[in-house]
Order: structure tokens, then C-alpha cells, then sequence
């Protein structure tokens, strides 16, 4: 039995009087790969933003390996072992792609700043410790003949590679991936379910991810749930989403016809 | 209707689009399909007069490539951007009239009412802001608003884009009973399947230049097409 | 203190608060549309006043046709600022059109200081604003009753442009998606030209009731009354117009019943409209009536 | 190996700075030395301020009120008791300022350190917002020190200000404090910590997902940018010992701006070239404000013209040069090296 790594408990987040996400509650194992999925609109990414402290939930609670994190600031978070990576790929443009995944690595920095000013053997040390590691971070996802390209010269989909190296960069335990298919081709689609298998099973993850690519959400979760104007519909294995009628009423339509 | 020569466009010293040339004959739907970055986007957006292409675009045998937006517009072209962009903070209504900017007073109240006939969803909510439309629902409107000045030419970027399956679906049925009226369409896509099943005729964007080109038909059965962006083994 | 003096400070206060909210409409609506804090606005008050300073003391033209061709210039001036620095600017990023506002800003402070030498004029004040009216006992300047009639007068005419013509809801409209409005088939060049117009065009109002109320001019003046107006634009959520006018009163009658009540901290009342800014900044980011910083709307 | 080769290169360029500040010290003129000091001064201003500006991408209007707060508190710890004692004539010092006096550098340390409290405590209420706020509250805080300098009569004798500061500064001075800051202030952005600040630059967002505390980060910039600011406004008073509440305008900050505009925002070379380039500009375009004969023809002398021609270089470097001379670009060793290579393959 594995352990529960995400709880969240009765989520509702209300703007103003639009109330985006209502009693939005899931648990997610430890090495499992979660979808959610859901009309636009729907408050997926609302959602998201709540678990990763970007938003405080306005009702609700939400644990992470049993300890409660709401309303914790998102960089704290971050640090006890989950990262995110953004709907339209938001990568630092004037960094290159080495220095993206470096900042990576800042919240467990173990240098100080007058360790940098008076550039004491700490610095040396820590900094070219950080470099390896970075490298080595490139190497394991195939992106290290790319270190030195600025982020904004790379195609769109290794783009969405150096988004997702950076994530781990933070050394994630729980990794959350919102739309991370948006913009791409069957093929390139193709490859990126294949290179978040193989990042989850190398670095020992567990995956949450918003998708609205269903042969993607499909073939790659064990779990799916589906949320439509802010509540949970369902919840199942892909075969039960993909034959509740509920589902096909409020988002599939009639896809197997 | 649409006469497409030679089209380039340069960002920078990005060339996006390389001299493509193309045509939507009266009355039909044309499809531009192909992957991100391909230069499907900034064709429409040459054509609405958003960025300034280099090369011909004639529309009913006029020369429109070097008016400002706002003037393509009033000659009959709508373009539905990509990702919707409806105003947020105006009513319903108000995006309608702004779809209809330039017509009078005395045109908008039948158009308005064209409008709710064909989207009963957005009558309900006329007068609410349409930042509370779920984003089908936004989708509808981008349509309706688009159609609002009357356009001989449509043009839809992206329309399945974050949408559910089955809101898909609605908006390419809303197409189709649009083309049966009468209105040519241009639709972008990177959903091939579906755009191939409604058009009439395709061109397949590889990297700013035209790939492949030909019946709709042809296209879906074509080996290359299906392997590159049908998904099919 | 008595009623009386309360009364007389509150009108006072209204007085300078309704020429805060003016000065404070044309920041948020500026902002509104091209998402700009326009540095330049307040000199814009500034150039207000030297022009109707000019039309009076060196044209000899009536005061009304002073004050009309000066504001109506001033627009002019608001709109050529935008087409000539602000507009080859729309695409790149804020930080480089705010700079562009700052260079503006000073461009306009330090031509006036060439044209007109940096020693204060004295405005002239037509008669009629220049007298006092005693209603039961209580003595009120005419200008500080003029002044908060004429602002709203301006702001009803103005919240009718915004709500009930379609230019005005292009304004509305426009909130940073350019490329929307553009191909409903909108000349948005001259949508925003109108927005600086209107916005120039008010603070030139205001610029002129100012030196109407303090009446010596220089090129500098336009500086401590536009930030405060900026404040108040802030205050009242910037991108609202009606909050910009009800940020400028509560800037304006603060302003007013501290000195009266504290005369003591009265050298220091320069420095409160920013203690105020930096306060609404801590504990309401967006402002009394704005929500969301990053969507605008009037 | 790289890395000492680079460092070497970098110390013999200090001293032949140095060498070049000794050489110029007994060879130039008196003015000339005197451009040289406030382009010394304006560097260490500059570099400080793109750091907070173009490294971490917050635009903030600070420099002005920051170097007055430096100024007068150094002036205040070098003037004598005597000399305060005459020179407070409406109101009287407070006492225990009234007493206290010290040496040069102490009190060029201590100006900076309170100008980098200041700098901290406002950093929490104007790092709550983003962009464009910043620049305003910034620039009325400007206003506000000149305000408070103005009534705070005990402290800072008010509008009479302060006069007859001792001469302390002089090019050595400069020339130490200068280099003292680029090194610190480079080795900030050539760190983890600079990287993070880059980041926030480029995408707030992404940076508070990657884990970085970029309140904390800002601070950084933000105090180490004050401390600077208040050093060299301490350099300045004794510079030109005199001090009030209108002598560190807006146009401080504003001049600033368009040497790390012109350099290129965030980077420090360009910050050097740029403050070069401006501040002899500057003394240059005295000229025009200086009345003139040509060919008998009688020009007088426009007063302003000068700040005019500065705000219209701005708005067109603005608009036709973005990027400044610089860019984000930097200098380094290794690529002057490679370049020599190149030119001699």
C-alpha cells in the first residue's frame, strides 16, 4: 500500500462572487500519475494554483504527505518537495537553459551572500557543485547539448522539456504539469507522454497534470478525475471516465461514436 | 474570394511565414493545418492586417495588404482570434456591438437578434458580463461577435483550442450550418482530423512554407497526413 | 474648532479634491487603455496653466476663451505626446514606455523652464472667481465652490462618453487587447488619441482652477499635484474613473482637515498623500474600487 | 585554471585603474579631476542601480531620496559640534547629534548603513506591488525625504541646510568606493543570488514556482543598491559641501536612469561605458546653457536647454535603441581573449 502524498480536503476558492472551485476533494497515491481534466473554465488551473500556494484557498485544506500546507507561501512549498510547471511554458527567456535549471536549485542554496561577495571556497564549491548537478540534471533528460542556449531559442517542445527539467531541478517529489500537451502536434504529443513516463520513473515521482488531450490523459494516468464549472464529477480509472455518462454529457460528447 | 500570393512574415529576424501562396474560393471552407510555430497563426494575421506581410492578398480582386486592420474589417473580413479574447468586463451585448462597430443603429437590432437564433445561449445572458461565459460559451461569442459585422469572409484561429471534446464538436457543427448559409470560411487548426472532415479544401503549414495541399478528402487519406498529425500509426 | 470652520475646510477640502480627481481621471484612463502610468500628466496641469497664463497676460484674450483654447490646446499637446513617444513604444515592454513617460516628463518641465524662465508667474484671476460669498456667516471663496460644480459636471459628461457611446465602450473595450478591438474593425490609434485628449484636456481644468486658487505659476508646479492625483488614482482602484474621482476627494479633504486639525505637521503635507499611498498599497493592493490590477476597466 | 587566469586579469586591471587615478591625480586639472570624482561617484550610483533596475528588473525611482539620506547623515557625523552649533540658527540641534563627530570613513559607512535600513524597511510595503507602483512610490518617497528635511529643523537645520562641510572627498576616495562597489555588486549578479534576481526579471511567476523567496531576493538588490546610494551620497556632500533640501532632485535620478538605459539595463559594462559617456556629455553640453559669440553674433546662454536636450536623448534612445550600447551583455575576459585569437587566426 502506498502512501497518500496530495490530500485535498473540501476545496473552494470563491472570486468575488464567482465561486471557481467547490468541495474539490482528491487523494493522490505516492508513483502515481493523476489527470484531471474538465471544460475550460472549469477551475483546473484555480485549482492548481491552490495546491501550489499561488492562491489561498477560501475554504478547505490540503495535506501533503499528512502535513497541512494551506495558505504556506509558494516557495516554502516548494521546498518540502513539489514543483509545477505553468500552462503557456514560462521559462526565464534571458537565461540560458543551464542557468533555468540552476535556479532550480536556489531554495536549498548553502552558500550566503557573503559567501558570494568575498567569493569564499564555500561559494567555489557550492557553485560548481550546483553547475554538476545541472549538467547532470541536462544529461539524464537529454537536453545537455542545449545548456547554453538561451531559453527563448528553443523550439516549442524542447521548450516544454527545459520547463519540465527545471520543475525537478527543485527536487520534487510531487510534480504538477498544467496542460503540458497545450500547443503540440500528435507527435510531439507522443513524445512528451513518453518523456514524462520516463522523467517519472527516473527521478521517482509522482504526477499531477491538467490535460485536454484524451488520448494523452488516457493512455498516461491511472486516476483520472473530471471537474466541470468547479465541482467533481468523477473520478475512476481512464476505461470508467471514459464510460460515465456523466462525463459524456458535460465534456466528451459522444467521442466513441 | 481570397487571393493569397507569395506571403511572407518576418518577426524580427524570425521569417514565420516563407512565401506561401493559397486561395478560399466563394462559398467554400479552406483549412490551413500543421504543427505549432508552423506559421498557420500569422498567415491569419497578415491577412487581417494584425502584422505586415510582405507579398499580395487580394480580397474580391482588391489589394488589402497594406490597410490598417480596422479597414480590412469594414471591407468583410472577421477574423475569431485565437484563444477567443472576448472583453471580459463588457456585457454580452456589448460584445456584440462591438463585433458590429460600424453598422448602424438601425442594423444591429436584427443582427442582434440573427445572433440569439443561432446562439440561444448567449440571450439568456445578454446582459451579463461575458467574463462569467464558461469558455465554450466564450467561443460562441467570439463567433457571434465576429459575425456581427457581416463578413463575407470568416476567419477562425484556433476554435477547438481548450475546448471539451463535445464543445468541439458544437462549434464545427455551428461552421457547417454557417457554410450552408452561404459564408466562406478560413479555419486554422491543429485539430486535422476534425478540420478536414468540414472543409472543403486543405493546405498542410510545415515550418512557414505549404506542404502538401489538395481535397480535404484526399488529405485524410493521405499516408504522410495521417502518420504526422492525425496520430494514426 | 466651530461647525463654521469644519464647514468652511470641507469645502475646502471638496474643492481640492475634486482637482485631485480630475488630474486622476486622465492617469486611470490612460492606464487603462495602454496600461502606462503617464509620468507626464501632471505637467500636463502645468502646460494648462502657461497656456491660459499666455492667452490672458500676453494674447489678451477673455478669460473663457483663455481658459477654452488652453484646454483644448492642451489636449492637443497630450495627444502629440502620444503619437510621438508613446505610441512607437505600444509593443515593447512597460518599463521602457514608463521611461519614455519620465523623459516626457521632464522634456515638458525643462522646455517650459526655457521658454517662460523659472520665475513664478502670477496668474490672472477673472473677477469672477475671485471673490468670497457669505451664506449665514460663513465666508466661501468662489472658486472653491466653482471648482467641485465644474468637476462634476465634467465627470457626468465624461461617464456618459464611457457608458453610452460606442467610442466609450471601445475604451472600455481596450484593456491591453489591442488586437482584438483592431479587427472589429476599430481605429484604435485614434480610440486612445480621444483617451489622451480627454485626459489632457481635464487636467488642463484642473490645471487651470489651480492657479486660479494658488495664484503663482512655474514649471514645476504640476509635479506635487499630479502625484497626489496619482495617488488618488491608485486609491481609488486604478482604471476607474469613478474611483479616480472619489480617491481624489478623499486625498484632497484629507489634505485639508489634517493641516486643520494638526497645524503642527502642516509642513509636512506634501509627504501624506504618499504615507496614504504606501498604506493603501499594504493593505489593499487594488485599490478601494479595483479588484484586479491587471484588468482594467472604467 | 580559466578562473585565476581571469581573476589575474582582473587585478592587474584594477591597478592599472589605480595607476591611471595616481598618474591622473598630479598630471590633469583641477576640473578635470573633478569630472573624474563625480564619474567615479555616479559609477558606484549607477552600478547600484541597475542592480536593483536592470539585474532584478524593478523599476524604482529611489536614487535621489536615498543619496540625500546619505549625505546629510554623513554630514551631520563630520561637521563639528562647533560648527553645528553656529550654523543652527532658527532652532538648535538636537543634543545628541549636536555632539557627535567623526572621522571620514565611519561616517561614510554609517550614512550607507542607514540608508540601507531606510532602503529595508520601505522595501516591505513597496515590493507588496509590482511594476509600475514601485516607480511611483519610489519617486514620492523622493519627495518625502526632501519634505521631511525641510521641517525635520533640528536635525537637518531645515531649508538653511548644511554648509561648510569638511573636503574630505577627493579622487582616491572615489576611486576606491567605485571599484569597492562594482566588485561587490558584480559578484551579487554573478551568483545564485544574481540568477534569481534575473529570474524575477524575466517571470515573477515562474521564479516564486521555482522556490525562490523573491521578496527576499529584491530586498537584496534593494539594500545593497541603498547601501551604495548612501555612500555616495556621502561622498557628494563633502564634495560639494554644501547640502539642503534642494539639492538632490529628481534630475539625480533621472540622469541615473539614462546611464543604465543608455548602457543597456542589467548590464554593468554598459553601466560603465554609459556613465562615462554621460557624465563628460553632460559637461560637454554646458555649453549651451553658456553664453556665446559666433561670428559677433551674440547668443545668450539658455538656462535648461541642457536638461531639455537630456530628456529628448532619452525618449529616442527609448524609442529607436532599446536595448541601450550593452544590451544584457557583459564583458569578459574570455571573450576579449578569443576575440584577439580571432583576429591574429
Amino acid at each position: 500500500m502506498s502512501e497518500v502524498i496530495l490530500k485535498c480536503d473540501r476545496l473552494t476558492m470563491r472570486f468575488g462572487g464567482l465561486t471557481a472551485v467547490r468541495d474539490f476533494s482528491i487523494e493522490i497515491k505516492e508513483h502515481m500519475i493523476f489527470g484531471l481534466i474538465g471544460p475550460n473554465g472549469a477551475g483546473k488551473t484555480t485549482a492548481f494554483n491552490m495546491i501550489t500556494g499561488n492562491l489561498k484557498p477560501t475554504e478547505g485544506r490540503i495535506y501533503f504527505y499528512g502535513q497541512d500546507i494551506t495558505g504556506l507561501k509558494p516557495y516554502k512549498i516548494v521546498s518540502l518537495g513539489m514543483a509545477r510547471t505553468f500552462q503557456n511554458i514560462r521559462l526565464f527567456s534571458n537565461l540560458s537553459v543551464l542557468e533555468n535549471v540552476l535556479t532550480g536549485f536556489h531554495h536549498k542554496l548553502k552558500y550566503n551572500l557573503i559567501d558570494a561577495i568575498l567569493r569564499t571556497p564555500r561559494f567555489y564549491k557550492y557553485e560548481s557543485q550546483m553547475k554538476e548537478e545541472g549538467m547532470a540534471l541536462l544529461e539524464s533528460v537529454r537536453l545537455a547539448d542545449k545548456a547554453n542556449f538561451r531559453a527563448s531559442e528553443l523550439p516549442y517542445g524542447e521548450r516544454r522539456k527545459v520547463e519540465i527539467a527545471r520543475a525537478l531541478a527543485t527536487g520534487p517529489k510531487l510534480l504538477l504539469l498544467d496542460e503540458p500537451a497545450a500547443g503540440m502536434n500528435p507527435q510531439e504529443t507522443l513524445d512528451l507522454m513518453y518523456f514524462i513516463q520516463e522523467v517519472k520513473d527516473k527521478f521517482n515521482l509522482t504526477v499531477f497534470l491538467i490535460e485536454h488531450d484524451m488520448k494523452f490523459v488516457m493512455n498516461l494516468c491511472e486516476t483520472i478525475a473530471v471537474l466541470d464549472h468547479g465541482v467533481k464529477i468523477a473520478e475512476g480509472k481512464p476505461e470508467e471516465i471514459r464510460t460515465n455518462p456523466e462525463v459524456i454529457k458535460a465534456y466528451l460528447g459522444d467521442i466513441n461514436a | 474570394m481570397l487571393e493569397v500570393k507569395n506571403l511572407n512574415v518576418f518577426y524580427g529576424v524570425i521569417h514565420a511565414v516563407k512565401g506561401i501562396s493559397f486561395s478560399v474560393p466563394d462559398g467554400k471552407i479552406v483549412t490551413l493545418i500543421g504543427a505549432n510555430g508552423a506559421g498557420k497563426s500569422s498567415t491569419l494575421k497578415a491577412i487581417a492586417g494584425l502584422v505586415r506581410p510582405k507579398g499580395s492578398i487580394l480580397f474580391k480582386g482588391k489589394e488589402i495588404n497594406k490597410l490598417p486592420a480596422h479597414e480590412i474589417t469594414k471591407l468583410g473580413i472577421a477574423l475569431v482570434p485565437e484563444g477567443r479574447r472576448v472583453f471580459v468586463n463588457l456585457t454580452i451585448l456589448e460584445n456584440l456591438r462591438m463585433g458590429g462597430f460600424n453598422k448602424k443603429l438601425s442594423e444591429l437590432e436584427p443582427l442582434y437578434e440573427k445572433m440569439f437564433e443561432l446562439f440561444p445561449i448567449l440571450k439568456e445572458r445578454a446582459y451579463q458580463k461575458a467574463g462569467t461565459l464558461s469558455g465554450g460559451e466564450q467561443q460562441m461569442l467570439a463567433i457571434a461577435r465576429a459575425l456581427m459585422s457581416e463578413p463575407e469572409l470568416l476567419m477562425l484561429d484556433e476554435p477547438s483550442l481548450g475546448l471539451a471534446p463535445l464543445i468541439v464538436a458544437e462549434v464545427f457543427d455551428i461552421l457547417k450550418e454557417l457554410n450552408n448559409q452561404g459564408r466562406t470560411i478560413l479555419l486554422v487548426e491543429q485539430n486535422a482530423a476534425q478540420a478536414l472532415k468540414l472543409a472543403d479544401y486543405g493546405y498542410v503549414l510545415e515550418n512557414g512554407t505549404i506542404a502538401l495541399e489538395g481535397e480535404a478528402s484526399g488529405l485524410l487519406e493521405n499516408d504522410e497526413v495521417r502518420k504526422r498529425y492525425l496520430g494514426e500509426d | 474648532m466651530n461647525l463654521t470652520i469644519v464647514l468652511q475646510q470641507l469645502v475646502n477640502g471638496i474643492s481640492l479634491g475634486s482637482l485631485y480627481g480630475l488630474v486622476a481621471i486622465g492617469y486611470t484612463m490612460v492606464y487603462g487603455v495602454i496600461r502606462l502610468i503617464n509620468f507626464a500628466h501632471g505637467d500636463i496641469m502645468m502646460v494648462g496653466m502657461y497656456f491660459a497664463f499666455t492667452g490672458i497676460a500676453m494674447l489678451f484674450l477673455p478669460w473663457w476663451a483663455a481658459f477654452l483654447l488652453s484646454m483644448l490646446a492642451s489636449a492637443l499637446v497630450g495627444v502629440i505626446i502620444d503619437r510621438v513617444a508613446y505610441k512607437p513604444l505600444r509593443n515593447a515592454s512597460r518599463i521602457s514606455a514608463l521611461i519614455t513617460a519620465i523623459g516626457v516628463s521632464f522634456f515638458l518641465e525643462n522646455s517650459f523652464l526655457v521658454i517662460y524662465g523659472g520665475v513664478p508667474k502670477a496668474f490672472p484671476v477673472p473677477s469672477l472667481f475671485g471673490g468670497a460669498v457669505n451664506i449665514h456667516g460663513v465666508i466661501f471663496p468662489n472658486i472653491a465652490i466653482i471648482t467641485p460644480i465644474v468637476a462634476i459636471i465634467f465627470l457626468m459628461i465624461l461617464l456618459f462618453i464611457l457608458h453610452k457611446t460606442k467610442y466609450g465602450m471601445a475604451m472600455r473595450a481596450l484593456s491591453l487587447d489591442f488586437e482584438t478591438v483592431r479587427i472589429m474593425g476599430v481605429n484604435v490609434d485614434l480610440v486612445i488619441s480621444v483617451v489622451f485628449a480627454i485626459g489632457s484636456f481635464l487636467a488642463a481644468l484642473s490645471g487651470i482652477f489651480w492657479a486660479m486658487r494658488y495664484p503663482a505659476i512655474n514649471p514645476l508646479i504640476g509635479i506635487m499635484p499630479g502625484l497626489k492625483a496619482f495617488a488618488a488614482a491608485v486609491l481609488g482602484g486604478i482604471g476607474s474613473v469613478a474611483g479616480a474621482a472619489i480617491g481624489g476627494f478623499i486625498i484632497g479633504i484629507s489634505e485639508i482637515l489634517i493641516v486643520a486639525l494638526f497645524p503642527s505637521l502642516a509642513g509636512y503635507k506634501d509627504a501624506f498623500a504618499f504615507l496614504f499611498l504606501i498604506f493603501v498599497l499594504l493593505f489593499k493592493p487594488t485599490g478601494i474600487m479595483g479588484e484586479d490590477l491587471e484588468r482594467g476597466r472604467f | 585554471m580559466k578562473i585565476d587566469r581571469n581573476n589575474i586579469l582582473t587585478a592587474l586591471s584594477i591597478l592599472a585603474f589605480f595607476l591611471f587615478v595616481w598618474w591622473g591625480n598630479h598630471h590633469l586639472t583641477a576640473y578635470a579631476v573633478r569630472i573624474w570624482e563625480d564619474t567615479l561617484i555616479f559609477l558606484m550610483l549607477a552600478a547600484g542601480y541597475n542592480l536593483i533596475n536592470g539585474v532584478a528588473g524593478q523599476f524604482s525611482l529611489e536614487p535621489n531620496g536615498f543619496v540625500a539620506i546619505g549625505a546629510y547623515v554623513t554630514a551631520i557625523l563630520i561637521l563639528t559640534p562647533a560648527q553645528k552649533e553656529s550654523m543652527f540658527i532658527i532652532e538648535p540641534m538636537v543634543p545628541w547629534l549636536a555632539h557627535l563627530h567623526m572621522s571620514f570613513l565611519p561616517a561614510l559607512i554609517i550614512g550607507g548603513i542607514v540608508t540601507a535600513i531606510v532602503g529595508f524597511i520601505l522595501g516591505f510595503p513597496v515590493f507588496r506591488v509590482r511594476g509600475d507602483y514601485l516607480a511611483i512610490v519610489t519617486l514620492g518617497f523622493g519627495l518625502t525625504i526632501r519634505v521631511v528635511s525641510n521641517n525635520t529643523i533640528t536635525i537637518t537645520n531645515g531649508a538653511l541646510g548644511l554648509k561648510g562641510l569638511p573636503t574630505y572627498t577627493n579622487i582616491w576616495w572615489c576611486a576606491v568606493w567605485a571599484v569597492l562597489a562594482m566588485i561587490v555588486i558584480m559578484r551579487i549578479v554573478d551568483s545564485a543570488f544574481g540568477r534569481a534576481m534575473k529570474a524575477i526579471r524575466d517571470d515573477e511567476d515562474a521564479a516564486i514556482a521555482m522556490g525562490i523567496n523573491t521578496l527576499w531576493m529584491k530586498q537584496i538588490a534593494f539594500v545593497t543598491a541603498a547601501f551604495f546610494e548612501g555612500v555616495g551620497g556621502g561622498l557628494l556632500a563633502s564634495l560639494i559641501t554644501i547640502i539642503s533640501p534642494t539639492v538632490f532632485t529628481f534630475f539625480l535620478t533621472f540622469e541615473l536612469l539614462i546611464i543604465i538605459v543608455v548602457g543597456g539595463l542589467g548590464s554593468m559594462t554598459g553601466t560603465v561605458i554609459a556613465t562615462v559617456l554621460v557624465v563628460w556629455g553632460s559637461e560637454l553640453l554646458r555649453v549651451v546653457e553658456q553664453p556665446m559669440n559666433i561670428f559677433g553674433l551674440h547668443i545668450p546662454g539658455i538656462p535648461g536647454m541642457r536638461m531639455v536636450v537630456f530628456s529628448i536623448l532619452l525618449i529616442v534612445v527609448m524609442i529607436f535603441a532599446r536595448e541601450g550600447i550593452m544590451g544584457q551583455r557583459e564583458f569578459s575576459w574570455d571573450w576579449l581573449l578569443n576575440k584577439i585569437k580571432g583576429k591574429r587566426a
